[in-house]
């Protein structure tokens, strides 16, 4: 097996899946000839040629429109949004036409698209290159939204991603493209080869969107999370000493319920953490859900641990950032009470 | 305190109460603008062609010049019988909406040349992205009617399964696509269709409407923009109606310039054709569906026409507009001037027409009993409520699986 | 007083803050001669000129912009989107620009604007004519959002938020425009003269944005509501004899957390209900809320009842739309649970 | 499978390793373009405006034709040591950059002209509303190189309290609106900052930049349009410097046509200018706020110039573009052309260049070391954390205070 960073690992997988379907194509800013602000999608132009790895014009609405056309004809776009940040001109595209084509034609059109694009912060990348938009692509019928946390997972669910008939908005932690990341911005980075997702088979495999995966059995408490904060909340559990049970979400529509219940259920407390704003974010469903679903075996209220009600800062970027601090609080928070 | 508002905010010719005035419309005389060959270069045949109006239909309703399309008499009778069919279907399901039959409707009254002789002038493998005033290319494709009312009435045999208002129709077999309430979503993605479609090397094209209100939303500048940098085999059409809703055409720009000269802007071509002119947009869109199928690109295409009705259902144009303003309008009714010509050719008789006419109205009431025999929003057969939670994604997920448990659990109580 | 209804009180405050404050403008598609699609403003371009009342091309992008912009100059603009389904091509402006102007500043430029818009179904308007996406407003920092449910409060609510320095964005239940709305749409229309928040006075007052109105005492439940949905769990709380305390948010940004924690600190059970797709909508974030505040009063899960999770469909609009029905049998759940 | 790929993709000149090629770019030579009334039809003047090019200097750095300002010597001394001033600010801050003083930095070596002239051009009291890519306003403007900085390091001077990344600057009292990461943003927001202008009935005007590239956002139409319709008074720049981070203007629909030309697309002028000429771009800023000033309308102007380096500190131009392209710019260098020029009249010395030079370097070292005083974003003067919380809204809800409170009280631990 290879020793790859998410980059890697997500070119990969873009190209296993050109050499394999000659419908699959790319479309996104400087994707092309220059291959992804990035690197992303580098060689795939030269390997794949310009009429499959196209540079397109700075509109995210007319490369998702224009791409949604694309998918109607029989393509299979891959659409790189080169910063999170920069979806919400294609918002519509997304929410009005892609989300709902399927619906709304009895399932005689639909337009299989995959978006990728990263997101989060940690940086320096200030309010317009660190945001974390998935909640609000979450709150829209008829969009799959995932994030996964390392290398090999990254692979796995681009290549079912790009498979899937439906739309999916892949969000990108741009933080742990080149390593796992516990939180502390002062330690030396950490590539992917000292972790073991950094091992990523050469072939083609998949991981089926709407599994979370436990990257630590526990039994004091459940962590819910996904992208970045996957690391760090490992991190501080570590550090606390905590018995956590991590719940490595990677897809948020659909949602593994399933897994979710059974992990409160063992453990009855519950800790959620995401980099996006705290309000109205994805957290909020996962703790509806939770109380919902596992309210009598709750012995804690659910914590939510995320970024601030605020923009991303540039200056207080990790005072703005849900590091273990904050987790490792909330952990003693959750445990202490009842 | 001194306030000198120089803001300028543009002015419908008339309002209610006022004299019609279309003054501000310019008109060339039929045959005088000249056909240049489909490959020639952008600046020699720009001007003429966005500026001027291309017709062929003259004052005597003889057809002249060089954009006549010299269409075989035949021809001519299947567009006159599906512009007519198209104005009774409307009318019929207007009337079908007063009675409360169906919970609304937006008729294409007066514009029926632009959708019928486009769907003509094109292949029927060409893929057809309509707005809501497009009914006509469905027609023009051989739909049947009875799927269309069966849209209408939300019934079991509704092709969207209840899931659209009326009107949004979409036929997959027949190549085209889906209308989608939010305006304009549909230029950038028939841009994208025919950029797949030069990326698989097929020959089919792409044409889609939207309105001229409509072209003042993000996904114009889109569809140009991409248009111009990748030149797909694309038709793009402004149906110029000269309204809005309440709005004239001049809040969205069309005070200073035709919509037409737009493509020139963005290094194509803008054609302004009479769209109330049967024979002119059949041609012009011969013109533009060549360049595409030639690999030359893309043509944006004004048709200058009139909303003869309210525009939708839901709305009331005497606040607005004087009462009688399509009895001004310049370029007449599509439907008489190209019966005109063809009585005046010899190929059609006052007395055939009426027999059309009643031929039509009977298909369509034959059509409409038929519909309602699927049944209607309330009565006779009725979509499965299951339905509901379908087609949201391929394979239905364990959330809606829920719902529609919780749902079921509820009827049953 | 005078009896309006919602459309009438709406204009109300429109007008009364055009006659005292010459720097407040209208913009918005056919708002002007015309006085919009559900006559909002009718008569206002009429009284106070076509400078103040502007008709607007139809493009919500270049709406919110320019008015974005006109803020900045010291004008305080009104922006009427036609349905909140057709918001999304603003939603760049809104959530880039306008929430995060005074922040990325540090208050030196801010944008006062007021974004009008009506949401909600039950008028057999489909998937586009439909939607409630309050949700994916409440998780941007910066915006202000809120919902009346009736016209005493919009119009004092209107005119706080033209007031308000901060950007607001005032969703309009189209539905109870014209009377307060139980559910049930085979019963004969009700009209505001015979509700009492149908009396409006003619002149100016405010009401705040971030206080919930208990709209009925109750001490066996809570419901959490706003909008629409306010009338028709009032009827429901009425059909199922339930003795619930009705809780009318008014204002989602900010939220009334004080209010909510005593009443269902009181209740200990609590409903949601909102129009909006179930998954990560607002209800989400309420929940959340709640379970975080109140952990040790509840004793039932918090259930949400909610528009599916699926487009609004044309036809079966009243088994999308969270009716009594479903209002009764998640206040049976919960009262029956432990 | 016989495909035939006819999508067409645009291909820059040359590539890295192959010779640059200029050859695309059509130049008129100086003085050819006539300068008409601000006023003048759109129809009798569009043409040559937004399809030749406005150019002042000559070869040999002769002012000449109907476009020449006319500038007092010290009027250019001015402009030239702004221009300096931009170059050797540029250039520090790289530096600083590299040495990991500040987190990130934008050049724009070889487009000073466009900003320094501009604001020349026009009054104190219009409004800017700048690209990232127009440090030159703020320096031409009058804004102490220092409080620039001090935005760079997010230190405790910062105008933006440590919000924003470096070079988003902002300056109320100097009528310079904020900078957005956002691409394009801030072009509707002009228009609608001069359409609250003429409302008011004020005098100022509005003045927006943004790349070639940036031009294919939705917000360009919408800035058009709103344009087209009201006829705010606003100018609308389009600094066409022929990259896009690693995309040539070909991908923004720059191929077949100038950019200005999009101007009468909407029914008003485009006016092409030369970017590296100063004394035309402070021409043609004067002749589009005439324009504007006099109630006529909004003018689009397409700068033609150059991004002499890379996109940004993160971006590395020798991938994607020859590695001498610069030099083989046709339109050469702002600075040193206006420098000739004066030296050409008798207006300067090489020796009081290099001695401007020295003060100008000396100056920017002088503003360093005071703005290191207020600290960087690691040592020294720290902004108050508190601050993180201020400014989402006027007043501080509820949920901030809370929050606000969790991080003093982790703070504390
Ligand atoms: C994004 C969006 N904004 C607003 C509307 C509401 N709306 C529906 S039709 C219409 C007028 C469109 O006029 P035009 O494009 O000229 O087409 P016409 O009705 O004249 O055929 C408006 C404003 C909408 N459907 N979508
Ligand atoms: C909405 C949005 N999309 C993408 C980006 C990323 N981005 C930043 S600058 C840039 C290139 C802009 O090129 P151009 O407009 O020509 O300006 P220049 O850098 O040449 O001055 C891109 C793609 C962004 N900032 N905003
Ligand atoms: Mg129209
Ligand atoms: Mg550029």
């Amino acid at each position: 097996m290879a020793q790859m960073n998410m980059i890697q690992a997500l070119n990969s997988a873009m190209n296993l899946m050109m050499a394999r379907d000659p419908d699959v194509i790319i479309i996104g800013q400087d994707v092309g000839y220059f291959g992804g602000v990035f690197r992303a999608t580098d060689g795939l132009q030269r390997q794949y040629g310009e009429h499959r790895v196209i540079d397109a014009p700075i509109a995210e609405g007319g490369i998702v429109g224009s791409a949604i056309g694309m998918g109607v004809n029989g393509l299979r776009p891959i659409v790189e949004i080169q910063f999170a940040d920069y979806i919400y001109p294609g918002y519509d595209q997304l929410a009005s036409e892609l989300a709902k084509l399927r619906y709304r034609t009895a399932g005689d059109f639909f337009s299989p698209l995959t978006i990728r694009t990263p997101c989060g912060g940690g940086i320096r990348g200030g309010q317009t290159h660190s945001q974390s938009p998935e909640g609000i692509f979450t709150h829209v019928a008829g969009l799959k939204v995932v994030m996964p946390s390392n290398p090999y997972d990254a692979k796995g669910m681009l290549i079912t991603a790009i498979e899937d008939d439906d739309p999916v908005i892949f969000f990108e932690p741009k933080r742990i493209y080149n390593g796992p990341f516990d939180g502390d911005p002062d330690k030396p980075a950490v590539p992917w080869s000292s972790h073991p997702k950094g091992e990523v088979p050469e072939e083609y495999y998949t991981i089926p969107l709407g599994r979370a995966e436990i990257t630590r059995e526990g039994s004091d408490l459940t962590v819910l999370c996904y992208g970045t904060m996957v690391h760090v909340c490992e991190a501080a559990a570590k550090a606390a000493e905590v018995d956590a049970e991590i719940v490595d979400l990677r897809s948020m529509v659909p949602l593994d319920v399933d897994t979710i219940r059974s992990s409160v259920e063992k453990t009855g407390r519950c800790v959620i953490a995401h980099e996006a704003t705290r309000f109205s974010g994805f957290g909020a469903e996962l703790a509806a859900t939770v109380q919902e679903e596992c309210f009598y075996s709750l012995e804690a209220p659910i914590l939510r641990v995320t970024g601030w009600d605020t923009p991303y800062p540039h200056a207080f970027e990790w005072e703005y950032f849900p590091g273990q601090a904050r987790l490792i609080a909330a952990f003693e928070k959750v445990l202490e009470a009842a | 305190m001194s306030r000198r508002p120089r803001l300028h905010i543009p002015h419908p010719p008339a309002r209610p109460g006022e004299d019609p005035d279309f003054s501000y419309v310019e008109i060339s005389p039929a045959g005088s603008v000249a056909r240049p060959d489909p490959t020639a270069r952008l600046r020699d045949i720009e001007r003429s062609l966005a500026f001027e109006m291309i017709r062929v239909l003259d004052d005597n309703n003889v057809a002249t010049g060089p954009w006549d399309p010299l269409l075989d008499p035949a021809d001519l009778q299947i567009g006159l019988r599906h512009m007519l069919t198209t104005r009774l279907f409307d009318e019929r399901m207007q009337r079908m909406q007063r009675q409360g039959r169906i919970s609304f409707y937006m008729k294409s009254l007066g514009e029926e040349a632009v959708s019928v002789a486009q769907c003509m002038a094109l292949e029927p493998s060409d893929m057809l992205f309509p707005s809501y005033r497009n009914q006509g290319l469905q027609i023009t494709r051989g739909r049947n009617l009875v799927d269309l009312m069966c849209q209408c009435l939300s019934n079991s045999a509704d092709m969207c399964k209840g899931r659209q208002m009326p009107i949004m129709y979409h036929w997959a077999r027949g190549n085209i696509f889906s209308i989608s309430g939010n305006l304009t979503t549909q230029f950038p993605q028939a841009v994208g269709w025919a950029m797949a479609a030069a990326i698989k090397g097929e020959d089919d094209i792409a044409s889609a409407w939207i309105g001229e209100g409509a072209s003042a939303e993000a996904d114009f500048h889109h569809a140009m923009t991409f248009a111009s940098v990748y030149k797909p085999p694309v038709i793009l059409n402004i149906v110029n109606n000269q309204w809005a809703i309440s709005t004239f055409q001049g809040f969205a720009g069309g005070e200073n310039r035709p919509f037409a000269a737009r493509g020139p802007g963005y290094g194509f071509p803008g054609v302004r054709v009479d769209g109330n002119d049967f024979l002119a947009v059949y041609a012009v869109t011969r013109w533009a569906a060549e360049r595409a199928r030639r690999g030359v690109g893309a043509t944006l295409i004004e048709h200058v026409t009139y909303r003869a009705d309210a525009h939708s259902t839901s709305d009331d144009p005497s606040r607005y507009r004087p009462k009688e303003e399509w009895k001004a309008w310049p370029l007449g009714d599509p439907v008489e001037r190209l019966k005109n010509h063809m009585i005046a050719e010899g190929y059609w008789s006052e007395a055939e027409h009426e027999a059309l006419i009643a031929e039509l109205i009977e298909h369509v009431s034959e059509c409409w009993e038929e519909a309602l025999t699927y049944g209607t929003m309330t009565d006779g057969p009725q979509l499965d409520k299951n339905e509901l939670f379908e087609d949201v994604f391929k394979d239905m997920p364990r959330h809606l699986i829920d719902q529609r448990e919780q749902l079921r659990a509820l009827e049953d109580d």
